[in-house]
């Protein structure tokens, strides 16, 4: 029956008016400007701090700027020792941290009774809301007076810093962790109990070899924390610029020592600042590639 | 009031339960549960789904220990002795009493570590060891000539089928007395299915083998013995209506209640 | 984002969370104790050392004459710059104007003076030091009390951040070209130097004089003679006491009236007790005037 | 191995297997030794952490109760060392986060909603989903220096509240971009395609099917993003000014509750009323907190 209506249909289809089709592409176009929004800042806040950072290049030098003694009155913007303070302060934060916090974690889903779990699991994620502020303050009228007294010095360096932050991370890595760990499906843990597995050889020999990845990510993003800390620290490390003689001594990190000479500084010294903002940046953004990538094998 | 019908005598059996009840903390699953296992022999449990034919099986290796709040009384003795007695450590059972699972769980290893995992348990250390346990459970499971080549590839990458044969080549490998199966085939391709069959077969003569079933042709066609589990009334404790040879089960049921089971009046 | 059909079960939440939302809107419009922001407000910033004495004069100063004073303490040279790029009226400072803020040409108005005492634990036996010794303690070229007379202990260093007025005057007065041993703590609070020293005995620090006893804080430390003159408001206003120095407002040109009137206000004799109270000798009123 | 030996091959295999196993060795400790020690230290783990974090928030309760008073929530600062109340700083911290959350939830929310909807699992996604995580993991004291050289110097809004809610909205967008993302992920499809059967246009069917089932998710994650920015600080320090003062209009600057809980305990003077900040602060975390937990539960 080859004679259809064919210009008919087409002409009932058009219900949509050409408005609507107009608005309809406006707002996709709306939809996808605020998403690129998140590629734009942080672009911009790469560029503008960079921007801001130039004079590091032409007028500091990088060589000067890689060089360790930090003294801007004396015209000096090496900022090794800091680097060196905030790994130092991050390094000791996650080994007092990670074990804690998977730790907990492993004890919360595999090992706690419900009741139990349902008092400490919550506690905990709240607890990863307690602004890092109150640590700070928590660090710098209980925890350094106690580590004053434990050593001969002020009470005020990575000893006292490595306190705070393992605290203040414990909860992220707990909540982290524990996400993983609930991903692995209960049949692989029955499964290794019924090999005649015990509790603990299920864990160490099945669970976590099976949740590795997800923890790898928990310790990551804990670590990035603990490098971008500013207050914490601030309040608690001494803003000394220099390698430390003992771990009682004070030290300096990057983001403290911003957060303290930002107010007043000028000039080159401003530049220096940003220059510092500028690396911890890349080390953040390099942080989130590495559990991008984790995260992609993990799939 | 459980019927039997030529059931196996206590000499002849493995697993012995004697005045069985089960409680899930406050909720009374099993009750009055009298069943010889033959040893060396296959016997499927059978009934509706809900009935306690799972539960009753996860006592045999105290999986349900596992569980918060659950509570046994009467025996169940595996060669004579009771299970349940304080002294027994639920994980010792497990090394002799083997199971397998309705979902294939392998572990997220490789399939050569996946069957070395129980033979780390227990000691076994010496590669060679390892190499010629991994190479025999595998030959026995039937798997050995598909991943003789591809140890290294990881369990959860084979089939459905597979998956499920590694899980029985794993507990092979430790050499269990009894091997209970928690409806092992309800999530495997049929071709797959007639092959842990076959390989039931073949094992039984060695291990005592137990199986959960919802299908009736499957029991009928496996096992020598079938035990017939019913609750009859939501919420009371479910039981054993009939227990005996398995085509004595099929042809002729004594007690009304398996006889409208089998005939697929319900359930 | 206007959801229109809310079906039932969501409603009552959303009811709560937009209430929520508005309610943290609303508190900031209807805030009862604003006095009314005349467009004449001045703003005063600068030293945390000043900040005392400019908060209780902002808060007289506002009860007098309605006008709100906003004082912000991020340092003397961030007043001092603030006040040169006209963010800020006038610039409160416990420093004098380094070499190239001179030629901001600001004009300076000595509001009090000040005496910095020098402390250390109440258990360091230690009474007196020389400026000399001063000099090298802090340059790190002393680091054991035993050379000063004191106990065999290292000598634990806390320093004033390079924000703060009183580290330019110590610096000033008593460094004399050299440079501070970058080992020391550098904390960015008078309050928090004093904390500091009182829980350690090796430690030694400086803060105004005014603060070392404070009725605030039960613990406890004890300011030294230096060159053998005890620092008291009698020596600091004679200038036998060697570390002293006064705290400033600065103003580009000729302040408005009301910024003025309130300095005025602040060197009045009103304010006397008040900086008694914040621990500085207060200015007389010729003084204030001659300079 | 040929075929009809298979029989005594069963048996030798059986046989090499038992054979093997008889050579497994006990470990040196037993495994129920490790394993009721190893329990034990996880246990361990799980007490010290929980004891920590509730003395530090029984540490600030105890110290900040007392302190807690209706003229030190409404009363303003006086005297020499800010004895007196908090309120401006109340309001400040309110004011910045209410402004933070305007600015910042409508983006994020059509973000999301292009993210979930429209987009194609392109690169283009890959790059805004890492630009997003990226965001999420500016160190604060970074955001608040890109603040103040953009906000408050470059587009000259100054110390003051607009620079510091905009900083903080920048801060949030992740947060509440993936919050809703998953909101929007979760509601099932069956009833996009209801909509959709009915000629309904992509946009109405968002707006009138997606967003309002998905509305208790969506919630819960802005509260969550308004607890993390009532608390943040390096981000507000060089953004809003550190005066003491009543914001009215958005150009106001301000000290919120966070630096002057800092300014307090760097001053180390009047530290009850740090105290008593501390807890204030606190309690209106774990206020948000608790509030976006009932949301999520009731939504769910």
């Amino acid at each position: 029956m080859e004679e259809t209506p064919s210009a008919a249909p087409k002409r009932e289809l058009a219900l949509v008016s050409h408005a609507t089709y107009v608005k309809e592409k406006a707002l996709r176009y709306l939809f996808f400007a605020c998403a690129f929004l998140a590629v734009v800042t942080v672009i911009l806040i790469f560029a503008f701090t960079t921007y801001s950072a130039f004079p590091v290049f032409t007028d500091i030098g990088l060589a000067n700027f890689f060089s360790l003694t930090w003294a801007p009155s004396e015209g000096e913007y090496g900022i090794v020792s800091l680097l060196a303070g905030s790994g130092l302060v991050t390094v000791g934060a996650l080994v007092m941290g990670v074990p804690l916090g998977v730790g907990t974690a492993v004890y919360l889903v595999e090992i706690a009774s419900d009741r139990v779990r349902k008092i400490i699991s919550p506690a905990v994620d709240l607890l990863a809301g307690i602004p890092s502020i109150i640590y700070g303050f928590f660090g710098m009228v209980i925890i350094r007076p106690f580590v004053a007294q434990i050593s001969d010095g002020l009470g005020f360096g990575a000893l006292t810093a490595w306190f705070v932050l393992a605290i203040m991370i414990v909860p992220t890595i707990t909540t982290l962790t524990m996400d993983a760990l609930n991903s692995i499906p209960m049949g692989i843990r029955e499964a290794s109990y019924a090999m005649g597995a015990t509790k603990w050889q299920t864990i160490y020999k099945v669970v976590l070899p099976a949740a590795k990845l997800g923890i790898v990510d928990a310790i990551v993003l804990g670590m990035g924390r603990a490098i971008g800390e500013t207050m914490a620290v601030l309040m608690v490390v001494g803003n000394a610029p220099v390698i430390p003689s003992s771990i009682a001594s004070p030290i300096s990190t990057l983001t403290s020592q911003i957060a303290l000479d930002m107010s007043y500084s000028s000039g080159l010294h401003r530049s220096a600042l940003f220059g510092m903002g500028v690396v911890l940046f890349i080390i953040s953004a390099t942080l989130v590639g590495i559990v991008r990538l984790i995260s992609k094998k993990r799939r | 009031m459980s019927v039997y019908q030529s059931a196996p005598t206590p000499e002849s059996s493995a697993i012995i339960a004697k005045d069985f009840d089960f409680w899930y903390g406050d909720f009374h699953a099993l009750t009055g549960l009298d069943v010889n296992i033959a040893r060396n022999k296959i016997t499927a449990f059978i009934g509706p789904s809900g009935c306690g034919k799972s539960t009753f099986l996860r006592c045999m290796n105290r999986m349900n220990d596992l569980i918060e709040g659950t509570h046994v009384s009467g025996s169940m003795s595996l060669d004579g002795n009771n299970i349940y007695a304080p002294g027994v450590d639920p994980v010792d059972l497990r090394r002799r009493v083997g199971m397998i699972f309705q979902q294939p769980n392998p572990f997220p290893k490789s399939i050569y570590e996946n069957v070395a995992f129980g033979p780390r348990l227990q000691g076994v250390t010496s590669k060679s060891d390892l190499d010629d346990i991994v190479e025999e459970s595998l030959k026995r499971a039937n798997l050995w000539k598909e991943v003789s080549n591809q140890l290294s590839k990881d369990g959860l990458a084979l089939s459905g089928g597979q998956q499920q044969r590694l899980c029985i080549a794993r507990v092979l490998a430790v050499q269990p007395d009894v091997l209970l199966m928690d409806e092992p085939c309800s999530a495997i391709d049929p071709t797959s299915v007639q092959k842990v069959e076959d390989l039931m077969a073949e094992l039984a003569p060695e291990m005592t083998i137990i199986i959960v079933t919802h299908s009736m042709q499957q029991a009928a066609r496996i096992s020598d013995y079938t035990a017939f589990f019913l609750q009859e009334v939501a919420g009371e404790p479910a039981t054993l209506i009939e227990y005996g040879q398995t085509d004595a089960i099929f042809t002729s049921p004594m007690d009304r209640r398996t006889e409208d089971y089998i005939t697929g009046r319900f359930g | 984002m206007r959801p229109s059909c809310c079906p039932g079960s969501y409603a009552v939440s959303r009811r709560s969370f937009l209430a929520c939302v508005a309610a943290g809107l609303m508190l900031p419009l209807t805030g009862c104790q604003t006095s009314s922001s005349s467009s004449k407000q001045i703003t005063v910033a600068g030293s945390t050392t000043c900040l005392p004495i400019a908060e209780s004069a902002a808060e007289g100063y506002q009860d007098e004459t309605g006008i709100s004073v906003l004082v912000s303490g991020l340092g003397s040279s961030a007043g001092i710059e603030a006040v040169a790029n006209g963010t800020a009226d006038i610039a409160s400072s416990s420093r004098q104007v380094n070499a190239d803020e001179q030629k901001l040409g600001l004009t300076e108005i000595v509001i009090a003076h000040d005496g910095i005492a020098v402390i250390v634990n109440t258990d360091n036996p230690v009474q007196n030091l020389s400026t000399d010794q001063l000099r090298d303690i802090y340059a790190g070229k002393i680091t054991n009390w035993s050379q000063v007379g004191g106990d065999d202990l290292t000598i634990q260093l806390v320093n004033r951040d390079e924000a703060s007025g009183t580290r330019e005057a110590f610096k000033s007065i008593v460094m004399d070209g050299a440079f501070f041993d970058r080992r020391a703590a550098v904390l960015s609070g008078t309050g928090q130097v004093r904390d500091v020293v009182s829980r350690s005995v090796g430690a030694i620090g400086y803060i105004s004089l005014g603060f070392v006893e404070s009725k605030f804080a039960e613990t406890a430390v004890r300011a030294i003679s230096v060159n053998h003159v005890e620092p008291s408001e009698k020596t600091i206003a004679s200038g036998g006491y060697p570390i002293s120095r006064d705290l400033y407002f600065y103003v580009k040109g000729t302040p408005t009236p009301e910024a003025q009137a309130y300095i005025d206000y602040v060197t009045s004799d009103k304010m006397d007790s008040i900086v008694r109270d914040a621990g500085f000798i207060p200015v007389t009123d010729d003084e204030s005037a001659g300079e | 191995m040929a075929d009809q030996s298979t029989q005594t091959d069963e048996l030798t295999s059986r046989e090499r297997i038992k054979r093997a196993l008889s050579h497994g060795k006990a470990g040196r400790i037993s495994k129920d030794t490790s394993n009721k020690v190893m329990l034990g230290v996880f246990r361990a783990a799980a007490y010290i952490t929980t004891l920590v974090l509730v003395a530090i928030i029984a540490y600030v309760v105890i110290n900040g109760l007392p302190h807690i008073s209706p003229d030190f929530i409404f009363g303003w600062p006086e005297g020499v060392n800010a004895e007196g109340g908090i309120w401006p700083t109340i309001v400040s911290t309110i004011y910045v986060t209410a402004l933070a959350m305007l600015i910042c939830t409508p983006i994020a929310v059509l973000a999301a909603v292009y993210l979930a909807e429209y987009a194609k699992q392109g690169r283009l996604v890959n790059i805004i989903r890492y630009a997003a995580d990226a965001l999420a993991s500016v160190p604060s004291i970074v955001m608040g220096l890109f603040g103040y050289a953009l906000f408050v110097e470059a587009m000259g809004l100054g110390l003051s509240m607009l620079s510091a809610a905009m900083s903080l909205a920048l801060l949030m967008l992740p947060i509440v971009m993936r919050t809703t993302e998953e909101a929007i992920r979760a509601v099932p499809r069956y009833i996009r395609w209801g909509a959709y059967g009915l000629g309904a246009t992509k946009w109405q069917v968002v707006s009138k099917i997606v967003l309002p089932s998905a509305f208790g998710r969506i919630a819960t994650g802005i509260v969550l993003a308004i607890g993390r920015a009532i608390g943040e600080t390096a981000v507000v320090l060089y953004t809003m000014g550190q005066a003491i003062n009543m914001p009215i209009t958005p150009l106001d600057s301000g000290r919120p509750m966070t630096v002057h809980l800092y300014l307090l305990a760097n001053d180390g003077i009047n530290m009850n009323a740090a105290y008593g900040t501390a807890l204030l602060l606190m309690i209106i975390i774990l206020a948000f907190n608790l509030f976006s937990r009932y949301l999520s539960r009731r939504s769910r």
